[in-house]
């Protein structure tokens, strides 16, 4: 290993950290366009505290719980105590990690993945959940839940023992999130309105469709580094291909969802198409360094094609998910996990096998822990608005503010005075 | 004298205006309003279920004007308006009794 | 060739490619911006969709339309198969491009060239087409007609042979997309409203400033690739020249038109202005690695003066063009690869013949393919929607949404209730 | 030094340069954000002129004036003439930075940076200031003002000589923006309507705050170029420990901004936590290299708390500032730069009178030719807008253009006709 | 004829339909508007500073009708839009003279 | 019973409301409205093509009221409002037939 190659290694996953970072303003327009007007501040300011939450636990405990090193006890937990510690010799030693990049580097990519976790709940909880007890949720889960499965695959716990496979996180990242939205939602049901007394959903749309746009191509645009950054080296066969494979089954989802949800309900519906773009690259992501192209569109394709569908079952059920994220990052995550076992160079029933393990593993951990702590909270204290403040808006009730504030000097309204 | 209020489609604005510039009445007040008639709103679709808009955009057309005026005013409004379809509007004539302009406190006729 | 220098000029390709994409996001945006609001939805759809069907009709046929290798007849055209196939060796084959890049790496980084295309004529046809015609027309284009010219100087074809020079695409990419628009506008006619009974333009400002104007900064932003990354290598000295060049001239197409539109129309026309930047860029692009500075900032700033003669040019003969894709694109895309005959490094009059046989060659042959597919679809299916269809706005009468929804759970209306 | 560390080094420096130009959008979503829906088209358009600027007259005097190598007055002043000129030997000769650089990327690097400090004043001085008065101001500060100074450290003048320290331009970059910014709010006076008759604020808020959201995204995004490429090479240990500590003090910032803003004003005021952000970054910026990630975060930290305060001071004081620009980069670049002295590697009393003298200095020159500058033009040609200019908004009144235009083709007013 | 105004809340609003349904009232024209009144607006903060929102949105409801069903609409409103706080509005009666359908120029009570 | 409607200009706004207030009528209701009279629209250039501005944004404040009352508020109203330019508006006053306030169900002046 030359210094020039560490070099250039440490660059693209530093650059990777760049990227993934510019997912939070991603996730943050996208949720802001799907929700009311009258709660975007809220959702805003969520997703502020979130990535600087996400940043400042997973540097206080949760890089040295993902990665305890010797500390693992038995796969299973472990902890190399608070803060970070930079390994004996300089720095930017060449041998941290065989010259791929340096111990700092690692931190601040993995912290930028950490951080998205959080966020991937804030969507589907939007619009009624108090903001306290999010925050203690969101915090609790970067800081301890996250940390601990991800060590069972990344941190080479149990799991990578086993043979379960999830290159950039389907499961390890989308997944965990969805399950603890899904525990989420389930315990602070549906927000009012959204379904009449007989039970018919009534739509509430998202109030910018241009900011949630802007969201889902932003997301796409990270997930270069998300997926590109997770080959841990700037391999040039290696990203390409990933580059590839990704970008495939992206444009497979937009088609899938765009033919599917035309067939079943006769519209071009926007946030299809972009919860279908989300949905294929979360279903790349376990397994976008084994397929081939081909391969990739496949997959990005059946991903699309699931979220008209999944979409629907939850609002069925009652489950209220204003930005789908239970759709996008829950099931396509667990789609895409599944799929190594189906598809590319891993195939087989034995790795099938694994996958399922490794799914239901971590989803029975998260969705029951999340469960928990939404529960506690619940029960202590609260964690849905006063229906009066839902009805406001949480713009005006927990943030006295407005997005689109109307009146200008000199003027009480929103346009230009004569 | 009068106020006429008309209720009306947006897509006739422009017919109307002219319509009431070539009668003499090329000054008045409008606002945005939403009616809720035979006429339906459109069926909308979002994430796979349909709603209705649950009304329809519509103009508010308000003028002040002389007793004499108003039948006019009314023929105007009525003949730029119409489509034929259902939802083409309504027009009231409400009683007013006194008009000022702001400007010059003049009061009546002389104020329009 | 060192693997280290490869990764480095791999990795700058694949930085480029990212670049590039979000360049995709930049056209959503600024197209958006410069429509009325009731078409929003609509051209958001068409961008995602354009960007899907570019990278997968690049994958299935594209690519080996542009790059036929030995499969060219005689220069004008060849098609190397479908799908893509690895070359013998390792995907990351060092030897591919000469240790510039890989196999992979030089799919995407075309592929997100090609759907670029397609986009620079949904903003020319906003508001009135159909959406099912469009997305015809635009897999046409992305899958045929730009592969095939850009074989005649990209893929070693025969405007190559002549010595016609298109750096990053002034021609081959921007003036493509500009003939195609322009074939398309005269056949769909201009918006209903534009033009006064007599012939007076009325018009029809668009809805959302700021949009449009994050969409030009995002532009110029993904142009750092579009330039920098054909080079084709990380080579320190050729990529920042282009990057010198590149930007000097978007900074001097702003200039240019805002100084020309303050004279003509005494007015600070921000639309103008950022139609400047973007002709600049555009102006740059054939000759950016052969420019000094200076000579940088003289194509751009004559590029951004061309930009409102053009923009009311084309408005003064009917050709309706809601965001100026035909000024920036066609135009100044003219201009740009002419400039390469007046100004730098290979600059004379011999130069200069090559670059007018290939304005003319592409030009023709895309402009006529182009109105021919257009007319043929018009004569079918029809290109355009109804009149009522165009009032109503497209995104109610194609989608059934609305980009900013104003109905709000709990109130009928766009503000807080009490 | 190998040709392939010297690409890498260089392609870093180029990426940041790229990172470094899309704050330039950061900032106009910020202050277009912040402003009133009236004066948004004129926002953007200064946002634009003023990077074009801010490059051309980089590219006339400003590089030659920051650095003018040899031709430097005792540290003082110095000017390497008009232009460009490319040093002796190839435009990419490894020589000319020691193999970090070339020449052209050590401009285009240079000149983000620059365009970034008038930036800073078109926030503060927002929703009243003319045009072209504006534009001059910014043209001076850009050409001569901050190169001026900037040379007094990073063009090895008299401050590097003394041992100031300023990594990547807390008081460089930041405070001389900051500076500039409070000599014109000065001048100016506050907007019509901030104060009512007995001197209470009345509060005038941002109209679109998505858009602000975006904005303090796209800076952090930014910084990572901003803070990461001051490194002037990819040098693997100190770039990943510069984008931990810029990290950690952005995370930081946002919640001292939350936790301050909440004990003072009992609210969850968005626009703080987004200022908190920015401050923690402008705190990191001078001592970025020089700190632990734990001081990083005490630093962000501070910086963060010190928001609030500093806006309502410069609010009580009358000093009218729509976008927190001064409490940003003025108080928090202080702030920063002040720290070298107290953590980090440097710390010591020496070092804190060295920062002080920095602060003292640059602030004294920058502060005192600002408002002489300003104050010239108020005499001369006016600085402010008549006051019904300013009512009806400077979208009107000096655009003749709306940034959210309500006419629809076939309606007058804004939602779909039927 | 009659046009009746009432300023009501807006979360009232689908009640109020229902009701104005129920008692054969299906059609109406409504707009947006912000009172002042007893109830005060919202206090809100922007960067440290308080202020009150100076008015309340409100819903306006316009409905033109026969004199005999004006009591019945004053009951409905005041009926589904009472939440009994201060706040809930106001419902004013005023003369019309006439009321013409655009679509077919029908006067009176045809027209409605 | 009256109904006054003024249409006023927006940046008279706050001075008319401190009149009212200081003639004992503290509250009222108001909404946006475009008006078409002698002043017309700013001219405004977009892409190198000029066009008017066709309306021009007002002010329409609406106060129920007692008779007596009327001419204190079409002189305050006035007054606060007056710029002297053209378009400073006009000051209707319709019969009102009956006033409900919506909370109490209370009737006429009580209502108000
Ligand atoms: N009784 C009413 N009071 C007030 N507005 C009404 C009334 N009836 C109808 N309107 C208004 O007139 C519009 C058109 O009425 P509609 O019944 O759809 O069609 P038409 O007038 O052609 O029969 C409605 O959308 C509504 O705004
Ligand atoms: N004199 C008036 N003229 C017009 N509108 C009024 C008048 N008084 C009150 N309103 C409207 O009625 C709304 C409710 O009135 P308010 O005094 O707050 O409560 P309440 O009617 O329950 O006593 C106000 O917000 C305003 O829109
Ligand atoms: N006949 C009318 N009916 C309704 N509104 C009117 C009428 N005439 C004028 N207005 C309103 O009054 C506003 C001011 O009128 P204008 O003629 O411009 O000035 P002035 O009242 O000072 O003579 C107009 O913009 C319009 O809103």
């Amino acid at each position: 290993m030359t210094e020039s190659l560490f070099t250039t290694n440490n660059l693209w996953i530093l650059i990777s950290a760049v990227l993934v970072f510019i997912m939070h303003l991603g996730f943050a327009t996208l949720e802001a366009g799907f929700v009311q007007r009258k709660n975007t501040v809220n959702i805003l300011f969520k997703n502020c505290l979130i990535i600087a939450i996400g940043l400042l636990t997973y540097y206080c405990v949760g890089f040295n719980l993902m990665y305890p090193g010797d500390a693992s006890a038995g796969g299973f937990i472990g902890f190399a105590g608070f803060g970070l510690a930079l390994p004996e010799g300089a720095a930017g030693a060449i041998e941290y990690a065989d010259g791929s990049y340096t111990y700092y580097t690692d931190f601040i990519f993995q912290a930028m993945f950490a951080a998205t976790c959080a966020t991937i709940v804030s969507g589907a909880v939007a619009e009624r959940i108090k903001l306290g007890p999010f925050l203690i949720f969101a915090t609790i889960l970067v800081a301890l839940f996250y940390p601990i499965t991800g060590m069972w695959k990344w941190g080479a716990g149990w799991l990578d023992e086993l043979g379960f496979y999830d290159f950039a996180g389907s499961t390890i990242v989308h997944s965990v999130g969805g399950w603890a939205a899904l525990a989420a939602i389930i315990l602070l049901g549906p927000r009012i309105g959204k379904y009449a007394a007989d039970g018919t959903i009534k739509p509430i749309p998202g109030h910018n469709l241009p900011l949630a746009a802007i969201g889902v191509f932003l997301l796409w645009f990270g997930w270069f580094g998300f997926n590109g950054g997770s080959v841990l080296s700037a391999d040039a066969s290696a990203v390409s291909l990933v580059f590839v494979t990704t970008c495939l089954a992206a444009a497979a989802g937009a088609m899938g969802a765009f033919l599917v949800s035309y067939l079943m309900f006769k519209s071009h519906d926007l946030s299809m198409v972009l919860n279908g773009i989300l949905g294929g690259l979360v279903g790349i992501t376990a397994g976008a360094d084994l397929m081939t192209p081909g391969e990739s569109i496949i997959i990005g394709f059946i991903a699309g094609t699931i979220i008209p569908f999944s979409v629907v079952f939850f609002d069925k059920r009652k489950l209220d998910d204003p930005v789908g994220a239970t759709s996008v990052h829950l099931v396509c995550g667990i789609w895409g996990t599944l799929a190594v076992g189906l598809f590319g160079s891993m195939a087989g029933f034995q790795q099938f096998l694994y996958q399922l393990a490794g799914v239901a593993a971590i989803g029975a951990f998260t969705f029951s822990f999340s469960f928990a702590t939404m529960y506690a909270l619940k029960a202590t204290v609260g964690i849905r608005v006063t229906e009066e403040e839902e009805v406001k808006g949480l713009d005006v009730s927990e943030h006295e503010m407005k997005a689109y504030q109307e009146v200008e000097q000199g003027a009480p309204f929103a346009f230009a005075p004569q | 004298m009068k106020k006429v209020e008309a209720i009306v489609r947006l897509s006739r604005f422009e017919d109307i205006r002219k319509e009431l510039a070539e009668i003499g009445v090329p000054f008045f007040t409008m606002n945005e309003v939403r009616g809720i008639g035979l006429q339906k709103g459109e069926t909308m679709v979002y994430r796979g279920s349909t709603y209705d808009a649950d009304y329809i955009a519509r103009l508010q057309i308000n003028i002040y004007t002389t007793d004499d005026k108003v039948d006019d005013i009314i023929g105007a409004i009525a003949k730029a308006g119409r489509t034929g379809e259902i939802g083409d509007g309504k027009i009231a004539v409400l009683s007013m009794d006194s008009i000022t302009r702001v400007r010059t406190g003049e009061l009546g006729a002389a104020a329009l």
